[in-house]
């Protein structure tokens, strides 16, 4: 096809045409083209179905505030799903789909619901499909699901990057309209730091759709010399293809820059789109207005558009959509659209003004006091249905109606932070109210400034007053010269002649009869409107839709406007990618990842990997034959219980304490005392919440008098820190005491087994004693290894065993391990990983997240007496309230089934002996369980109500999900070596 | 004589380097690390004494000191983090904790961090990770900042073209990667 | 939002990590008459306005230190931050 | 005049023109026995329970704005009966059993839909802990199964499941779901005016009138109107209303975001929760998916949030479904969240005389709205709790019997 529609002139680029494919016919269009652009001077009228009814949809404005004209652009993985083809810029090769129908566009089964209207009226879906009950998700829904929703995701992972980035300001501009353009040369001339964003390919706004001038020469040629001086300026960045899409708390707003959308496949390495957070220390917007229609029987046949869009299309792209159009307003503005198109050549029908004082326009026939009531064509206008002042009708043959009802101040970004816009009379609609965010000034048509010549001048004032109160002295620039036209509306929301549907929102089909239902039902409140009938709930967001629909509620209610309510608006400005709100921080980047000092070892040796917190952490370390977790893990436990076994425990928390009161500071924030621990000796604590629940444990070492070091579960780090910053700080603020995290400082490895010992005399410089007498249970102290290097020596143990905590630089860590594994070969040196850990600390019944999972107190755990009652500690007041103290409450007991073949499960219930497996009978739950190589039957660790109290009796676990039901007997927690003779050893 | 390999944070017997265009990204690894918190009630006391070891005015906030061999960040109230190259002062921290007895905590940092160094055009690079206008930091500046999820100290030698960037040791390679796509969209 | 830290000037909200109420400051004595109710009362009630809430965070991944900030709940307008610990000591805190 | 398909194919042949309000706007009377003050989904339910199971004759509800305005008509619509302990188990199994029949008692299409809710895990600690829920869900009576990889897979054939943290399985609770939330405050609001109960929009409450420790009524923007009792059921508003009359509630004021992309085909058939990212998502009949995360995390009584949140929901939804990549947000807001101190609700009698408490919902006011009405209109009427809200006592916090799911403790913001 040829570009049958294409006019003379624009701001295309007739030397680069651009070949596109929509709805797989080919198509050429040029650069500087949109894809709305490029159809419509092509002839493509019908582009899409609308959401309920399915009517035929054609193009509407000529930007961001379409409902209509939605496409899958691009195809496969990179297809996106409602584009608006009013703003997707034209590239070469560049692929579309129409979408929304089941057939084809021009067959679409679902266009029956049209003929239903009547029934499918708003909200008849809350009066019926109540019955079967069971019919709703089987029968109704699917059916209603199937048809609702508009265009389709393909559901494969996306190729392109995102990203995310930070930038400031002393001022924002938002919008490079004329208003836009004159504060970011007034503050760029001052020598402000200012970003100037536009959600526009090209800065100047309506300039580069209008047929003046300004400065005394065309106003296209006036933007491109302001934009070229702003270029030059260092202190001004210039932010096209940028759409401010949220104004947030202090200042910062979220600013989406389309960085490659312009390009057929994103350069690699560089993000498809940006996502930046501006922190402006002032911002104007900019953001200029939106033509609203005035609605009228069949207004939404494919041809009807806004009259300042067929403008815009004419002017800037060089297309009409048809070559005999008629202009239907209620203000001055709608008559441009005529003498422009004439001036391009269109056949004007006629201009339909809904003023009875209509002004008169040599060259076209103008009928004043006329409505249009009515239009024809089955996939696009065929001609308009005209009813002038005195009753009489004609019907008049167009391709396309320009309307025209006014324009609504683009307020969206004052309301983000709860601002509510108010009524201004004199040019019917809303404007920015007196509470927007606090720091943003408005400016031009945003603030309600239509010429030409107030948004100049307006932009400047407000650059200079925000400039002003950030202490920067700017001065007003010198005015171009430009048009100051008067506007004359004369508001008309809806034509109240004329038969068939009117359409408020031509995207989700509400029509002026559903406001009417709505009102009659009692959902009149703004809210309640919106929410009944789905106005405005669209992709557009009611751009073009709400204040009509406002003005038919306020007719129906008999109140004013603003008395009826207004429209608040809620980022995003526009619909935002979730990509670029992803930006870089997805997939595998979701979270930063911690390595401990073995993760290369590891890896080297096939471990699996589980996350804890940011760390990974290996779980065990396979051998040849081992085809189960189990195999491995009991092979990694049985080894230290035997011989010797080394676990990498780096991701404990480690907290360096010093200070003079720094005994004294840890017996506060322990339960349990620590003001008497001796030098070189290590101590396990726990640390309660003010609420009284155990929340973490650990050790503490006593390194010097004035100096410890304690840890925390890998899972607290964070939490610990923060919590004793706070008691150092706001509880005790004088206490002399220093904390600093050395986690990662410090590569950690627990040595255990018997040949513990044995194995770290070959590693610790001989000089160090570290025989059982010099160096007992308990002990710390500070030795060095492998001929000079530094090292913190623990003798604790979470395994049971003879064992030792060993901590040396952490760039040592992986040469370290190494070299135990090589010196430990004859003693049977193995490592062990997460699972064989767990093992054995339940044999041990030592108590990890499972139990302290945040509700149990140190009783619960078995550790009441831990909790010092002869000092202040944190949570040691309210860990003694009656709930937490109760007899019958849960505590922690170990369980092991009566017949030792069967198996207790984790996450198991609790029932007595002979009760019924219900909710009513619950008497606690299983924490952890494993099967205990060494006892060689299942173990598990519960609470259980009362617990205490019950060593011996028979309970049952049971777990309906995984159908098992197990006679266990309540016993101590301690299932091996209960005495600890082994780590004494 | 200590017969053990280190290795870098990122893994790596030699430290290593990348190359963008007009910017390079290198690991700096032989940094020794301590914090000095002064004591509280004795932080004249405590600063003179470190003045006296190290050779300079402990830094104000967010500022960074350097001479001889020594330098030193502001890193916290009442507190700073000093560093020397290793090969000349591995025992720093030893050290310090004489030269402040009782004074002043010292707490070797050392192995705690990863630190890489960026010279060359630095504002591309971070603007796309910090919320902190780094790229606007006087030289001399030190401070604390998050860059993509991750707390890091960062010190300024050069406005938006050389600086140092401290990380959490064990997150080497995810700060590493951050700065590399950082520079390769930037750049 | 952003925080105008004391010492190291206006951060991102990111940085930090809240707590509560500036209440929590006033943690009661222990060995009081009636410790457990104030304690109670301590952990667990609060004003809540609708207005000028005093307000702890945390500079989790900068200095680590604990700020009062004051700050609108409604409008989310911070009007004064300060260190933490200083409001400790004028409210009498000590060892 | 009742609701159905019949009548909807009638009106279409009518021209609409038989369709009654939905409810009424009475003048308010001088006198009530009961006001409730709040017309959310659980004020208004209070009062159709009032009316309909306990015979209460004269009844009103107050509410500031439009009904719905709060958190009934800005939530994530999610409806489930998933919880560990067994108090809440009882209460919200019983919720999810009104829920599927709320319909019909209603008559009113609130399109609650049991299309199944995923909780995923990623390691073994995690699953276990959904073993036990699954376990005590199913003691109760209701459903829940765990779902290794492989199911998963073939559920979400589009999910990622080797991100950041690695998906290890899920449980999934089939009974729940999600609801048209406007459709729930409309239908309870309908209901209740078809029997009597006066619905006062636009009546801010603006103080209680209390005499020798009894209430007496309460004054409005629309003048005082007596009562023998008030029951306080206002979300997100509840320390400022309770403040009123005096009392101090464990109760904070948070502000959490919920987001909603354009119209899509349908991608997404059930409800997801996604633990490791803080996130959930679901797809709504008409289309739109609607994202939720964690809260803004101070207190806030702005119905608004900010971009961290915003970002981080999002991040997460990327990574889990990584085809989402391509859609587009269509709009964020936020609801007050009145979040207790042990992350669950109060339906109780206060130290006022006739004065009653329904609040402290944290997350879980949506699910809750029939169960939490049908507790609180017993309360009222009676005089004594509801054997399913026994547990949730204003003084458990004094007494230490707390209702601590998530194991946080006295950390509104974290739970």
């Amino acid at each position: 096809m040829t570009q049958s529609n294409r006019l003379n002139g624009g701001l295309i680029n007739r030397g680069k045409p651009l070949n596109f494919n929509f709805d797989g016919r080919a198509y050429q269009g040029y650069e500087g083209d949109t894809l709305a652009s490029a159809l419509m001077a092509n002839g493509v009228r019908f582009l899409g179905r609308s959401f309920k009814y399915h009517r035929p949809r054609g193009i509407f404005t000529a930007g961001s505030e379409e409902p209509n004209a939605l496409v899958e652009l691009r195809s496969g993985a990179r297809q996106e799903p409602n584009t608006r083809a009013t703003v997707a810029e034209l590239y070469e090769g560049l692929v579309a789909c129409s979408q929304n129908y089941k057939g084809s566009l021009r067959y679409d089964l679902l266009a029956l619901n049209d003929l239903f209207s009547d029934i499918l009226s708003a909200g008849f879906y809350y009066k019926t499909f109540m019955w079967p009950a069971a019919f709703w998700e089987k029968v109704y829904e699917p059916i209603i699901r199937s048809a609702a929703g508009l265009g389709r995701l393909s559901g494969e992972d996306d190729p392109d990057e995102y990203e995310k980035g930070f930038l400031h300001c002393d001022l924002l501009v938002i919008g490079g309209g004329p208003a836009g353009l004159m504060a970011s040369l007034t503050a760029g001339r001052a020598g402000a730091n200012v970003i100037l964003a536009d959600e526009d390919c090209r800065f100047g706004g309506r300039l580069n759709v209008e047929q003046e001038d300004v400065g005394g020469k065309p106003a296209v040629e006036w933007v491109e010399q302001a934009v070229a001086e702003l270029t030059a300026m260092d202190n001004v960045r210039l932010m096209p293809r940028s759409t401010a899409m949220g104004a947030f708390d202090h200042g910062i707003y979220g600013v989406v820059e389309r960085v490659q959308d312009h390009l057929h496949t994103p350069v690699e390495g560089k993000p498809r789109q940006t996502l930046w957070r501006v922190y402006s220390k002032r911002a104007i917007l900019c953001a200029g207005a939106t033509e609203r229609p005035i609605v009228f029987p069949d207004n939404d046949r494919p041809g009807v558009m806004l009259a300042g869009s067929m403008r815009a299309y004419a002017n800037r792209w060089a297309a009409t959509p048809a070559r005999m159009v008629a202009v239907f307003t209620n203000n001055d503005d709608g008559h441009r659209t005529a003498v422009d198109l004439m001036a391009k050549g269109v056949d004007v029908t006629v201009i339909v003004d809904a003023r009875l004082d209509a002004p008169t326009l040599t060259g076209v026939r103008l009928i004043s006091g006329a409505h249009v009531i009515g239009t024809k064509g089955r996939h696009g206008l065929s001609s308009i249905r005209v009813r002038q002042a005195d009753g009489r009708e004609e019907t008049l043959a167009c391709g396309a109606l320009g309307v025209s009802g006014g324009w609504n101040p683009n307020v969206h970004l004052t309301c983000h932070q709860g601002g509510r816009p108010v009524w201004n009379e004199s040019i019917a609609a809303f404007v920015p109210g007196q509470n927007i965010p606090v720091g943003m000034s408005v400016a031009g048509a945003a603030k309600g400034l239509f010429s030409t010549e107030d948004a100049l001048r307006s932009g400047a004032e407000e650059a200079v007053a925000a400039l002003e109160s950030l202490g920067i002295a700017a001065s007003a620039l010198k005015l171009p010269r430009a048009v100051n036209s008067a506007y004359n509306l004369q508001p008309l929301y809806h034509v109240p002649h004329g038969k068939g549907r009117a359409w408020l929102d031509l995207q989700n089909d509400v029509t002026v009869k559903d406001v009417k239902l709505a009102h009659q039902e009692n959902y009149r409140s703004v809210e309640h409107l919106k929410r009944y009938t789905t106005l405005g709930m669209g992709t557009d967001q009611g751009k073009t839709a709400n204040v009509n629909a406002l003005a038919i509620m306020a007719e129906l209610t008999g109140k004013s406007i603003p008395e009826t309510g207004t429209t608040i608006f809620r980022p995003p400005y526009t619909p935002v990618v979730l990509g670029t709100i992803g930006g870089r921080t997805v997939g595998k980047h979701f979270h930063p990842t911690r390595e401990t000092p073995t993760d290369k070892w590891a890896r080297e040796h096939n471990a699996p990997f589980d996350t804890a917190g940011d760390w990974m952490r290996a779980r065990w370390f396979p051998q040849p034959g081992e085809t189960h977790w189990r195999q491995s893990a009991d092979r990694e436990a049985c080894n230290v219980r035997k011989n010797v076994g080394i676990c990498d425990v780096t991701t404990l928390g480690k907290i360096d304490v010093q200070g003079a009161d720094a005994a004294s500071f840890l017996n506060r924030v322990y339960a349990n005392g620590f003001a008497k621990l001796a030098v070189g000796k290590v101590r396990y604590g726990i640390m309660l919440r003010e609420d009284g629940a155990c929340y973490d444990d650990g050790t503490a070492a006593r390194l010097a008098e004035e100096h410890f070091v304690i840890t925390t579960t890998t899972a607290n780090a964070g939490a610990v820190l923060r919590n004793m910053e706070f008691a150092r700080q706001c509880l005790w603020p004088d206490m002399d005491v220093q904390l600093i995290s050395t986690t990662e400082a410090w590569a950690q490895y627990a040595i255990a087994g018997p040949k513990s010992r044995e194995l770290l005399q070959r590693i610790v410089d001989s000089e160090f004693d570290i025989s059982n007498e010099a160096f007992p249970f308990m002990a710390c102290d500070s030795v060095t290894l492998c001929g000079g290097l530094r090292a913190r020596l623990f003798r604790i143990s979470f395994s049971g065993e003879l064992a030792y905590e060993l901590a040396v630089p952490t760039r040592y860590g992986d040469a370290l391990w190494r070299r135990m594994l090589e010196l430990g070969q004859d003693l049977g040196v193995a490592p062990y990983g997460l699972e064989a850990l767990d093992i054995m600390r339940i044999e041990k019944g030592h108590p990890t997240g499972r139990e302290l999972d945040g509700r149990a107190t140190a009783l619960m755990l078995g550790m009441g007496r831990m909790v010092s009652r002869k000092k202040d500690s944190i949570g040691s007041t309210l860990d003694q309230r009656e709930g937490l103290t109760d007899p019958n409450g849960l505590r922690l007991v170990g369980l092991k089934p009566v017949n030792q073949s069967e198996v207790i499960t984790a996450g198991s219930q609790l029932v007595n002996e002979t009760a019924p497996v219900h909710i009513d009978s619950e008497q606690g739950h299983v924490t952890s369980a494993c099967i205990s190589p060494h006892l060689g039957h299942s173990i598990g660790m519960a609470f259980l109500k009362g617990g205490d109290q019950r060593m011996g009796e028979i309970i049952r676990v049971v777990d309906p999900v995984r159908g098992t039901d197990v006679k266990v007997q309540v016993i101590s927690t301690h299932f091996f070596d209960p005495e600890g003779g082994r780590l004494r050893a | 004589m200590l017969d053990l390999q280190s290795i870098t944070p990122l893994w790596g017997e030699t430290p290593r380097a990348d190359q963008f265009n007009r910017l390079t990204i290198t690991e700096v690894p032989n940094q020794a690390l301590a914090s000095l918190a002064l004591r509280k009630g004795r932080e004249d006391e405590g600063r003179k004494a470190a003045e006296a070891m190290l050779g300079f005015a402990l830094p104000e906030v967010g500022r960074h000191a350097a001479a001889g061999s020594y330098a030193a960040s502001w890193f916290a109230q009442d507190q700073w983090l000093i560093s020397a190259e290793t090969s000349e002062h591995e025992l720093m921290s030893y050290q310090l904790v004489d030269a402040v007895a009782g004074l002043a905590s010292v707490t070797e940092q050392t192995d705690g961090w990863c630190r890489f160094d960026l010279e060359g055009m630095c504002r591309g690079v971070f603007e796309r990770l910090s919320g902190v206008n780094l790229a606007a930091m006087e030289a001399g500046s030190a401070t604390r900042a998050l860059l993509e999820h991750l707390s890091c100290m960062v010190i300024c030698f050069e406005t938006a073209s050389h600086y140092s960037v401290l990380g959490p040791r064990s997150y080497a390679r995810s700060l590493h990667h951050a700065l590399e796509t950082a520079a390769r969209s930037a750049l | 939002m952003i925080i105008n830290h004391p010492l190291m000037g206006p951060r991102d909200r990111q940085e930090f990590t809240y707590l509560g109420d500036a209440c929590l400051i006033d943690r009661p004595d222990w060995q009081g008459g009636n410790a457990m109710d104030q304690f109670f009362e301590y952990v667990y009630l609060r004003d809540d306005p609708a207005g000028t809430h005093r307000e702890l965070w945390y500079h989790e991944h900068g200095d680590r230190s604990w700020l009062v900030v004051t700050r609108n709940t409604v409008t989310h307008e911070i009007t004064n931050v300060e260190l933490a610990s200083d409001v400790a000591r004028k409210q009498g805190r000590s060892k | 005049m009742n609701y159905s398909g019949l009548r909807v194919i009638r009106e279409a042949f009518n021209g609409q023109r038989g369709w009654k309000p939905a409810w009424r706007n009475p003048e308010p009377k001088p006198n009530y026995d009961i006001i409730v003050i709040g017309g959310g989904g659980h004020g208004l339910a209070t009062a159709h329970y009032l009316a309909t199971k306990y015979g209460e004759k004269c009844i009103a509800v107050v509410e500031k704005g439009w009904i719905g305005s709060g958190n009934a008509g800005r939530n994530t619509t999610i409806v489930r009966g998933d919880y560990t302990l067994p108090p809440n188990t009882r209460f919200y199994d019983h919720s999810v059993g009104l829920w599927e029949s709320m319909e019909r008692e209603l008559n009113f299409n609130v399109m609650h839909s049991q299309r199944g809710v995923l909780f995923l895990h990623h390691n073994d600690a995690e699953r276990d802990d959904h073993y036990r829920k699954t376990n005590i869900m199913r003691m109760q009576g209701t459903d829940g199964e765990i779902l290794g990889p492989e199911k998963l897979r073939k559920m979400y054939p589009s999910m990622n499941f080797d991100g950041r943290f690695p998906i290890t399985g899920a449980y999934l609770h089939r009974r729940g779901g999600t609801a048209r939330h406007d459709a729930v405050v409309w239908g309870y609001a309908r209901s209740a005016d078809r029997r009597g109960v006066d619905i006062l929009q636009n009546c801010k409450v603006t103080g209680f009138r209390i005499e020798q420790g009894k209430v007496l009524g309460i004054e409005t923007t629309r003048g005082f109107i007596g009562a023998n009792k008030v029951g306080v059921s206002v979300a997100g508003n509840t320390s400022r209303v309770m403040d009123m009359a005096g009392i101090r509630t464990p109760i904070e004021s948070h502000i959490l975001q919920a987001f909603v992309s354009e119209g899509l085909k349908p991608i997404i058939p059930g409800q997801v929760n996604y633990g490791a990212g803080h996130f959930y998502i679901s797809q709504s009949d008409k289309g739109g998916l609607v994202l939720g995360g964690d809260l803004d995390q101070y207190n806030s009584c702005a119905q608004r949030g900010n971009l961290p949140v915003f970002e981080s929901v999002i991040e997460a939804a990327v990574t889990l479904f990584p085809m989402l990549s391509r859609a587009r947000l269509l709009r964020a807001w936020g609801g007050l969240q009145d979040m207790s101190m042990d992350g669950h609700a109060v339906i109780d009698e206060t130290p006022i005389k006739g004065l009653y408490l329904n609040g402290g919902w944290c997350y879980g006011g949506f699910k809750a709205t029939p169960a939490a009405g049908e507790c609180f209109a017993h309360l009222l009427s009676t005089e004594q709790p509801h054997e399913l809200a026994k547990p949730y006592r204003l003084d458990r916090f004094r007494t230490g019997y707390l209702l601590d799911e998530k194991g946080q403790g006295p950390n509104p913001n974290r739970q």
